[in-house]
């Protein structure tokens, strides 16, 4: 409950504290949050790793049935509770010198408090309605949190896009929850484990996978990561780095029993088309974050379709090292742009500093980062002795261990994806870091960057520090640890390891001589035109049907009240009965009918007594003929 | 006696007729109280002449006389007989000639029930009985009828005593 | 004997020719002179009926009602006249219509 | 034969009859001592614009009305009088009583000086005049009576529709009066017919009923609708409405509001008593329900959409009577005992509703508001008076929470039963119409509302406490008590029975 | 029984009217002060009536019930109508609201400025006719106070609204109006039919003698046997068909909803506030109180047109309020979307369904008094609510800014607010439900993503991005939300709050009247 509360509390208590006293802001929020990471540890010593533990009790009725509130503990919860209090710690502590005198301070903490809160919902919740609801929540708050700063249109827009990427996904998952429902009317996941479902089950599970595309960025969902970017750095570490994307991959581990194998392949198949996709782009961009979050996009997909392939366990250990290093890097080039703006504010100068290009040889200026981004990047890359190749290698074997065609395949994928990882990992260190900038402007004021304060130094190494092999196991070349169990042939290490410094040397090559990252290719830039295909196949339509039905409402269903009373007009208007007295705001079928009849009527009383008289006799006489007719 | 109804009645048919196509507004006047007597004359024939007298007392006597003084107070300027003209001919005609021919049709076409010559009671004279009649089976509308007289005066007096200047709005 | 039709259609050719000088005529006075002709046709159809229940003098007894009653709607109706007469300086409604559908 | 034979019994039955008779003599004498104080008073004589007279017919019709009130307790069953001319009995009564009190409410609308310039001493006796033709007519079974009444008050009618005394009065009383006497003599005509036909001038005798039964004639169908246009003339119904509009905007206030109650209700007493004895009591061939009926709907729907565009209240008003005759000409289609006490239930709403109504313009008019648009902003001025006309208004329209909600409800359920009970689809095609020209009539009604309180215009605040806020407030009570009590009135209308 | 608190809670508004009537029209706080202390004493009837309130079974409660009149129709018998007052799961929660809403409307109508007393004594007028709609169980009581909001809505419009207030009130009131027709044709038709039990010859408009189809007489109209057809069709069907109409027309439900935009854009705040928040529920209401129960069979065999007709709601109303480009337009188009769950989750012929549909109104009333009174905040400093004509409000107006956040993802369905719960019950309900077509469910979920489309896009126009102001309003103008309006926003904001978070408050209340809806409907299949 503390794991749980504690992250909420500091959110509430964000909000409490009065504005003149916001610096107070960071101090308890990321109090609240070393108490969590408390509790997650006690929870990860006491709760053990093999026996699941299940707390619930009911919060509502559902028609017959009861949805009830619980928690589940079990293997994965613990290992996410972990990832998410930890980072979550630390990025409040890195945002509290990140974000130091923003004017929103609160709201922000407000929401990353909020966030993790949710974030653990999603995490220990037993019931897929309660994971549904975080899960939206999560959406909100990362909604918030990517439009930080609202002013600046790319974030106001990048905000919508996310979101409204992720609730689309989020119909998935409500068409996932009403199959459910109607195929085992309940949603408690140890239920349906034993049980599960009578019938539909491929249909429920893609429905699900869509949502998870969504949330964890999968191909063909994944455009709105990189727009997130447009949000602090610190919560890019977060949310879309660490944490949230990741919940996707949580789930489908989750509920791993609810997908037929025919869905699974789907998975895989998503999965790996992410991981090159994104790894592919990485190499086109040159916005730092960007990079990473393609890089993070990539990851996902290696995971995603690993869990495809059935290697849980391998899946949640690259999780955890991801979150990490991936955090770390974040952490890292949240460092860079949060130096560069400051001497961009001492010296007046405007220039992109997210962009690699303006970048170059701050090495010497920034020790520390670069010695993170180092370690970090090496992590990602999957060199040995740091946690992302013992990952990866739990993941290739779990691949291999079925030693069919398929697995191969599905492996060799995974390896060129490994070789664009160490690519743009290499691109992305070599102009930051390395390569000198000549000519550049800005350069005599690099050298006199200072590196960043300790509050956010802290995180980054330690976050560094957990990106080496330990983390996993105490032999570098091992992924059996307290998590995973096994051991990879060492065909396998030998070829992946090969594959990475392969990847090193090639990577070395071709950028040496060059000053400057060249444009790979547009198609790559432009994420293969995915977000020109959303706007042709999903948001105009929608504009325009939107238009058409305003148009439709105003002009035919009104129109049709009004324009059958423009003919009634016309008419009148012929006959010369009509007057301006129509006009006075009796806009309407019946009233102009009627008064067409109305002037009918009126015709008759002309004022001239033998017209009436004439016209009385004539009524008898016709009403008399009627009547006999 | 039935050449007397004939003629009676071809009198009154063409004094109405004549009102008709009478151009002068007395002429039409004069042409009504030569109607009314011949319709007189049909009230005697058919054994109704304390009718015929009334007929002739009050209509003759009393309605035409008021209808002339009628038409000299609006003649306009003195000496000049008012012409009447005439409008809405073909209304006029086609509304009385769709009741005129209509009505005859169906009275030709059905049978009304035949008259039969009535008995005189030989102690009481027509206007013995009539007084009788009127004193007991129809007192209430002999009353009526004096109050409606009464109210008419009243009436009349109302309007005629209104001395209104010719202003108006 | 006379037929009774006899009645039925001179009643009717005075109630016609009366109804035509109401609608045709455009003199007042003049419409008041084929009101008459209506109710006269009214009248010798009452006495005409009453020939056929020589018993009772309900016709005849209506008959004399209608002469009064016509003498009272004569007398208003041109008190009435000669008031519109001496208000609009005609005697022709045609030429009074001041109330009318606007 | 011997014609003195039975001459004491009548003479007896005459002595009898008059004991019925004490509403008509009162108001007669009424008439007789208004004239008097118009003739003998001379100090009366010099003003004509004094009071006593209105306070003396005041006087006569409320006098009338308990008299009326007090017959109703002896009224078991129905008597003949007068050698059969007239009949005595709760349904006429009951129409006697709203007219006494419709006569006695025009008499207190006449007070404001405004109302009587001229000729007060006349002008009551006039009122009382009508009154009192009223009472005959909706008693009279005697075509001598019915007609006689009928004159009776169309010649006080001519009078008073010219009251105003100016050029438009003048053109009203002569459009009124042509219009009126030919009605007069195409209903002449046609009761002659009838009773050729028939051979029996007492509509409700036995001998008027066979001899329709033995005339089953087209003859007899053109007869009776002849003799119907007369009722209809007075109930202002097509095709004989046409004098309404010009008479209603020409006449005073006070007569308008008189014209639209009292000659309309003796109209329709006597066309349910000529149909229900034109129907022979159910045996005739003709469907004169069907007849009334066509009429019915093509009334309410002409009048409600004549009135649509019309933007003088009094014309509106107009309209709006001719449309309210229809819906009680509804009633009538009904023909049952309950479809014609529904109606009698409607008529007394009716009354009550349009005299609010009148009331109220009348006081607007006083104040210079004389068509719709006028009645701009005075919601905001005076939103005492514009509410209880509101009220009002609402009421002849029928929605809840007035009276007027609960009569169309009975009459249409009346029309409902007929329809059970005869399975006749022609009456569901009157109840379809009928409904929808609810929805028409509240355009015009609530159009008074609408200007009054949407649109804006120039207002100064007026007392509340006026005695036509007062009268208002209690006409307005009794709409709502009765939508909420109908049981209270109906429970007396219960107790009239008729001869089915 | 000697409870009269449903009386009480209908007359009190009424009597503090007729006071109203004597109080000096140029002291508005007067009328204020009056408006207020009558609705919080409801208030606090409110709270007894929840206290007594056992919401354990679906019967009704606090029942008050005296004979009204019997009108003697002579041979046809008797009609009987009654004063018949009593509520339950459905009725209380929205009593509940009407309390609430009103007390809130009542805060926002400071502002108003011109005719207070005519316009307090309207609202209190409005306030009585709501209250007894709901509990009114006689059909001629319901449509009395059915027909009484009519006039003062048409006032309020009409009188205090917008530039096009007229042509408003007037298509408001046509609108209503035709709907109330309708209605009261099949009214009609039904006390025709029914009869008091046990005595064939007295007609009444009880609505619990009319749900028993043992009570109709053999060979009416409404005959449960179904012997009258027109058209070929049943005449029952017939009559449900009235019945829906008439309150879709209220609902509102595309096609007959363009009334609600021209109302709502017209009406002042208060009383757009209480045409969405309470009107609109009268629709749903009427649908799950006289037209389902009162003719299950024909329910049943058109729920697919109900439930179609709600999913055309859903989108069609979404994508229009996407268009908008006034904020109270697209609210009020927003508010067709929501009314749409409404009919979906009464098709659905579920528990889940039926108790989300409820649900609905009750989140639907809350959220939406907050999404109209923002409208109204930013209408009160500039006159201006079209959307295009700001930008970056969220800087000079934070807590404006918060109000506006929690208010609309409360309306796009963001868990944690009332909405989602009811929104997720109506599509599982409708998901399974044995009547309706699943796909109806799966389209209807794109309402979900339409709501969030429009609402963020909203927010992303008028409160991101660089601040300015168009159309003439100058920056000044816009001040935060003062304590008057934090007052009003703060309980709206924790209801749907708590709402959202511990739905079982509001659903042990409506569960069981799902549960006996639901048996009502099938077993009169």
């Amino acid at each position: 409950m503390v794991v749980l509360s504690a992250p909420l509390i500091s959110g509430i208590l964000s909000a409490l504290v009065p504005l003149r006293y916001s610096w107070l802001v960071s101090l308890t929020a990321s109090f609240m949050l070393l108490l969590a990471v408390a509790g997650a540890v006690v929870l990860a010593s006491t709760a053990g790793l093999e026996k699941p533990q299940h707390f619930s009790m009911p919060w509502f009725g559902l028609g017959g049935n009861t949805v009830s509130v619980g928690i589940f503990i079990d293997k994965y919860t613990v290992v996410m509770v972990l990832v998410v209090t930890i980072v979550s710690f630390f990025v409040h502590m890195y945002s509290a010198g990140y974000m130091a005198g923003d004017a929103a301070i609160r709201r922000y903490f407000v929401m990353l408090g909020f966030f993790t809160f949710t974030m653990l919902g999603i995490v220990l919740s037993d019931n897929l309605l309660v994971v549904f609801m975080c899960w939206e929540l999560v959406g909100f708050s990362s909604y918030m949190l990517i439009g930080h700063w609202m002013e600046l249109p790319e974030a106001a827009k990048a905000s919508r896009k996310a979101y409204m990427m992720n609730r689309i996904g989020d119909l998935g998952f409500v068409a996932g929850l009403m199959i459910v429902y109607r195929n085992a009317g309940t949603f408690d996941i140890t239920v349906l484990a034993t049980q599960g479902l009578q019938g539909w089950e491929i249909a429920a599970a893609l429905c699900i996978f869509v949502a998870i595309a969504a949330k964890s960025a999968q191909f063909p969902l994944f455009t709105w990561l990189p727009d997130a970017m447009a949000g602090p750095t610190p919560v890019s570490a977060l949310i879309h780095a660490a944490t949230m994307v990741a919940a996707g991959v949580f789930l489908l581990a989750r509920i791993h029993f609810l997908f037929p194998p025919l869905a699974l392949q789907v998975v895989t198949i998503a999965g790996l088309a992410t991981a090159l996709t994104g790894a592919a782009a990485a190499l086109g961009h040159f916005d730092i974050k960007k990079i990473l979050a393609y890089s993070t996009v990539s990851q996902l997909g290696l995971m995603v379709a690993a869990l495809g392939a059935g290697a849980k366990d391998a899946a949640m250990l690259h999780l955890l090292t991801h979150a990490f290093f991936k955090a770390g890097l974040f952490l890292a080039a949240g460092a860079i742009i949060h130096t560069l703006h400051q001497a961009q504010m001492s010296t007046g100068e405007t220039y992109d500093v997210q962009d690699i290009r303006n970048l170059g040889g701050l090495r010497k200026a920034m020790p520390v980062t670069f010695g993170v981004f180092l370690i970090c990047g090496a992590s990602l890359s999957g060199i040995p002795m740091f946690s992302g190749f013992q990952s990866k290698e739990a993941i290739l074997s779990s691949i291999l261990a079925g030693g069919d065609a398929v697995g191969m395949a599905v492996a060799a994928l995974f390896l060129i994806a490994t070789f664009l990882t160490v690519t743009y990992t290499f691109r992305l260190i070599w102009f930051v870091f390395i390569a000198e900038r000549s000519g550049s402007a800005s350069e005599v004021s690099w050298r006199s960057v200072p590196e960043v304060p300790f509050v956010m130094r802290f995180p980054m190494i330690v976050l560094a520090l957990a990106s080496l092999w330990w983390i996993v196991s105490l032999n570098p070349f091992s992924f059996s640890g307290w998590f995973t169990t096994g051991t990879a042939s060492a065909l396998t290490t030998v070829v992946s390891v090969g594959v990475v410094l392969g990847a090193l040397a090639f990577a070395y090559l071709f950028f040496r001589n060059r000053s400057e990252p060249s444009r790979v290719a547009d198609v790559l830039t432009n994420t293969f035109y995915l977000d020109a295909l959303y706007a042709i196949v999903v948001t105009r339509p929608v504009g325009h049907l939107s238009a058409l039905c305003a148009r439709v409402d105003r002009k035919y269903i009104d129109g049709f009240l009004h324009g059958s009373a423009y003919i009634q007009v016309t008419l009148a208007h012929i006959v010369g009965w009509f007057d301006k007295a129509v006009v006075d705001g009796f806009v309407n079928l019946v009233a102009r009918l009627t008064s067409w009849l109305g002037a009918f009527v009126r015709t008759f009383q002309s004022g001239n007594i033998h017209k009436y008289i004439f016209w009385a006799g004539m009524g008898l006489v016709l009403l008399t003929l009627y009547i006999v007719a | 006696m039935i050449y007397a109804f004939y003629i009676f009645a071809f009198i009154a048919v063409a004094a109405a007729a004549g009102i008709l196509f009478a151009r002068r507004l007395f002429h039409a006047a004069l042409l009504l109280l030569v109607c009314f007597l011949a319709v007189a004359g049909i009230y005697a024939v058919s054994y109704a002449e304390w009718v015929a007298v009334t007929q002739i007392l009050v209509y003759a006597g009393g309605v035409v006389v008021i209808i002339i003084f009628g038409i000299m107070l609006t003649t306009r300027a003195p000496g000049r007989p008012t012409a009447i003209s005439n409008s809405k001919w073909f209304s006029g005609l086609l509304l009385g000639l769709a009741v005129m021919g209509f009505l005859i049709t169906l009275f030709l076409r059905e049978t009304v029930g035949a008259p039969t010559v009535p008995l005189m009671d030989e102690r009481f004279t027509l206007v013995n009985r009539f007084g009788i009649a009127l004193m007991t089976d129809y007192l209430l509308p002999f009353e009526v009828a004096g109050l409606l007289l009464l109210i008419t005066l009243v009436g009349a007096a109302v309007i005629a005593a209104t001395r209104n200047k010719n202003t108006s709005s | 004997m006379i037929p009774i039709e006899n009645y039925l259609v001179l009643s009717v050719l005075l109630f016609s020719i009366g109804l035509m000088v109401v609608v045709i005529k455009r003199n007042a006075i003049a419409v008041l002179l084929g009101l008459e002709l209506m109710l006269n046709a009214a009248n010798i159809n009452l006495v005409a009926f009453n020939l056929a229940h020589p018993q009772r003098l309900d016709g005849q007894m209506f008959a004399v009602f209608v002469i009064i009653v016509a003498a009272c709607e004569a007398a208003v109706g041109l008190a009435i006249i000669l008031r519109a007469y001496r208000l609009f300086n005609t005697a022709v409604p045609d030429n009074i219509s001041t109330l009318k559908e606007p | 034969m011997n014609i003195e034979a039975g001459l004491p019994e009548k003479l007896e039955w005459i002595r009898q009859s008059l004991g019925f008779f004490g509403p008509e003599l009162v108001l007669f004498a009424g008439i007789i001592v208004v004239l008097c104080t118009g003739i003998v008073v001379p100090s009366l004589r010099a003003g004509s614009t004094s009071v006593a007279p209105l306070l003396i017919a005041l006087i006569a019709t409320l006098v009338a009305c308990a008299l009326s009130l007090a017959d109703w307790g002896q009224q078991e069953k129905a008597v003949d009088l007068f050698g059969g001319m007239v009949v005595n009995d709760r349904f006429s009564s009951w129409f006697k009583i709203i007219c006494d009190i419709a006569g006695a409410l025009t008499l207190l609308l006449s007070w404001p000086a405004s109302q009587r310039r001229k000729h007060v001493s006349e002008y009551a006796a006039l009122v009382l005049s009508v009154v009192l033709g009223v009472h005959f007519l909706s008693m009279s079974v005697g075509m001598i009576m019915i007609f006689l009444s009928v004159e009776l008050i169309s010649i006080s009618s001519y009078v008073l529709a010219g009251y105003s005394f100016r050029q438009e009065g003048a053109e009203a009383s002569l459009k009124y009066f042509l219009f009126g006497t030919a009605a007069a003599a195409i209903m002449l005509y046609g009761l002659s017919l009838l009773y050729g036909l028939t051979g029996s001038g007492i509509i409700s005798s036995q001998e008027f009923v066979e001899g329709l039964l033995a005339h089953q004639s087209l003859l007899l169908l053109v007869a009776g609708l002849l003799a119907l246009a007369g009722f209809l003339f007075k109930m202002a119904v097509l095709p004989m409405h046409l004098w309404a509009p010009d008479v209603y905007q020409a006449a005073p206030m006070p007569v308008v509001a008189l014209f639209s109650v009292v000659p309309k209700l003796a109209g329709l007493a006597v066309l349910t008593r000529f149909i229900l004895a034109a129907t022979a009591y159910g045996q005739s061939l003709i469907d004169w329900k069907a007849i009334i009926g066509l009429i019915a709907i093509i009334t309410i729907t002409a009048g409600n959409v004549a009135a649509l565009r019309q933007w003088n209240a009094k014309r509106m008003m107009a309209y709006s009577s001719i449309a309210q005759s229809g819906f009680l000409l509804v009633g009538v289609v009904a023909l049952t005992e309950q479809g014609i006490q529904f109606m009698m239930f409607y008529a007394a709403v009716y009354f009550v509703a349009n005299y609010v109504v009148f009331a109220y313009l009348q006081y607007f008019e006083s104040r210079g508001v004389l068509t719709i648009p006028d009645f701009a902003g005075t919601g905001r001025s005076d939103p005492a008076a514009n509410t209880l006309l509101l009220v009002g208004l609402i009421s002849l329209t029928g929605i809840p929470p007035t009276a007027g909600f609960t009569a169309k409800l009975l009459i249409f359920t009346g029309l409902y039963d007929a329809y059970r009970a005869v399975d006749d689809p022609f009456l569901l095609w009157i109840l379809i119409p009928g409904l929808l020209n609810t929805v028409i009539s509240l355009f015009f009604y609530l159009r008074i509302p609408y200007f009054a309180f949407l649109k804006e215009g120039e207002s100064t605040p007026v007392k509340y406490l006026t005695w036509i806020n007062f009268l208002g407030l209690v006409l307005v009570l009794v709409l709502l008590g009765l939508f909420f009590r109908p049981d209270l009135l109906m429970g007396w209308i219960n107790k009239i029975t008729f001869v089915l | 029984m000697p409870d009269h608190i449903l009386t009480y809670l209908i007359f009190l508004p009424i009597l503090a009217a007729f006071v109203a009537l004597f109080i000096p029209r140029d002291r508005a706080a007067w009328f204020r002060v009056l408006n207020l202390a009558a609705c919080a004493i409801q208030a606090v009837l409110v709270i007894i009536a929840i206290s007594r309130y056992s919401h354990e079974t679906g019967e009704l409660r606090l029942v008050e019930r005296m004979q009204w009149f019997t009108l003697n129709l002579g041979t046809w018998g008797n009609l009987q109508a009654e004063y018949f007052l009593g509520v339950d799961g459905l009725s209380f929660p929205l009593v509940v609201l009407t309390v609430f809403v009103m007390l809130i409307a009542g805060i926002s109508s400071w502002t108003i400025a011109k005719g207070v007393k005519g316009y307090f004594i309207l609202i209190l007028i409005l306030n009585a006719a709501v209250i007894g709609s709901f509990v009114a169980l006689d059909l001629l009581l319901f449509y009395l106070f059915f027909e009484f909001m009519l006039l003062p809505m048409f006032f309020l419009i009409g009188i205090w609204g917008g530039s096009r207030r007229e042509y408003a009130s007037i298509k408001f009131f046509l609108y209503t109006l035709c709907g109330s027709i309708l209605i009261l044709i099949a009214f009609i038709a039904l006390y025709l039919s029914g009869s008091v039990p046990g005595d064939e010859t007295t007609h009444t408009f009880n609505m619990v003698y009319l749900r028993d189809p043992g009570n109709y007489l053999a060979g009416s109209i409404l005959d449960p046997s179904g012997s009258w057809l027109i058209g070929g069709w049943s005449a029952r069907n017939w009559a449900f068909l009235l019945l829906f109409i008439g309150f879709a027309i209220k609902l509102p439900m595309v096609p007959f909803h363009t009334w609600l935009p021209d109302a709502h854009v017209e009406a002042p705040t208060p009383a757009s506030v209480i045409l969405a928040a309470l009107l609109l529920k009268i629709g749903g209401y009427g649908l799950m109180r006289i037209a389902y129960p009162l003719f299950p069979d024909a329910a049943m065999s058109l729920s697919w047109v109900v439930g179609l007709f709600g999913v055309v709601s859903i989108i069609y109303g979404a994508l229009t309020a996407m268009a908008s480009k006034d904020l109270k337009r697209l609210i009020a188009y927003s508010s067709v979307s929501h009314m749409g769950f409404v009919l979906l989750g009464m098709a659905s012929a579920t528990q889940e369904g039926v108790a989300g549909a409820v649900y609905q109104m009750v989140s639907h009333g809350v959220i939406t008094t907050m999404l109209f009174l923002i409208a109204g905040v930013l209408y009160d400093r500039t006159s201006d609510r079209m959307i295009e004509n700001y930008s970056g409000l969220a800087r000079i107006m934070p807590a404006y800014f918060a109000v506006v956040l929690i208010a609309f993802f409360a309306s796009l369905g963001l868990p944690g607010f009332s909405g989602f719960i009811a929104e997720i019950m109506v599509f599982l309900g409708a998901f399974r439900s044995e009547v309706i077509h699943l796909s109806l469910a799966v389209i209807a979920t794109l309402g979900l993503a339409l709501g969030a489309a429009y609402y963020l896009w909203t927010i992303q126009r008028m409160f991101f991005g660089t601040l300015h102001v168009r159309g003439g309003a100058a920056t000044e103008q816009l001040v935060d939300l003062g304590m008057r309006e934090k007052v009003m926003f703060l309980p709206l904001a924790a209801t749907t709050l708590i709402l959202g978070i511990f739905p079982q408050l509001l659903l042990r209340y409506i569960d069981p009247f799902a549960l006996g809806f639901v048996a009502l409907l099938n077993g009169g299949n």
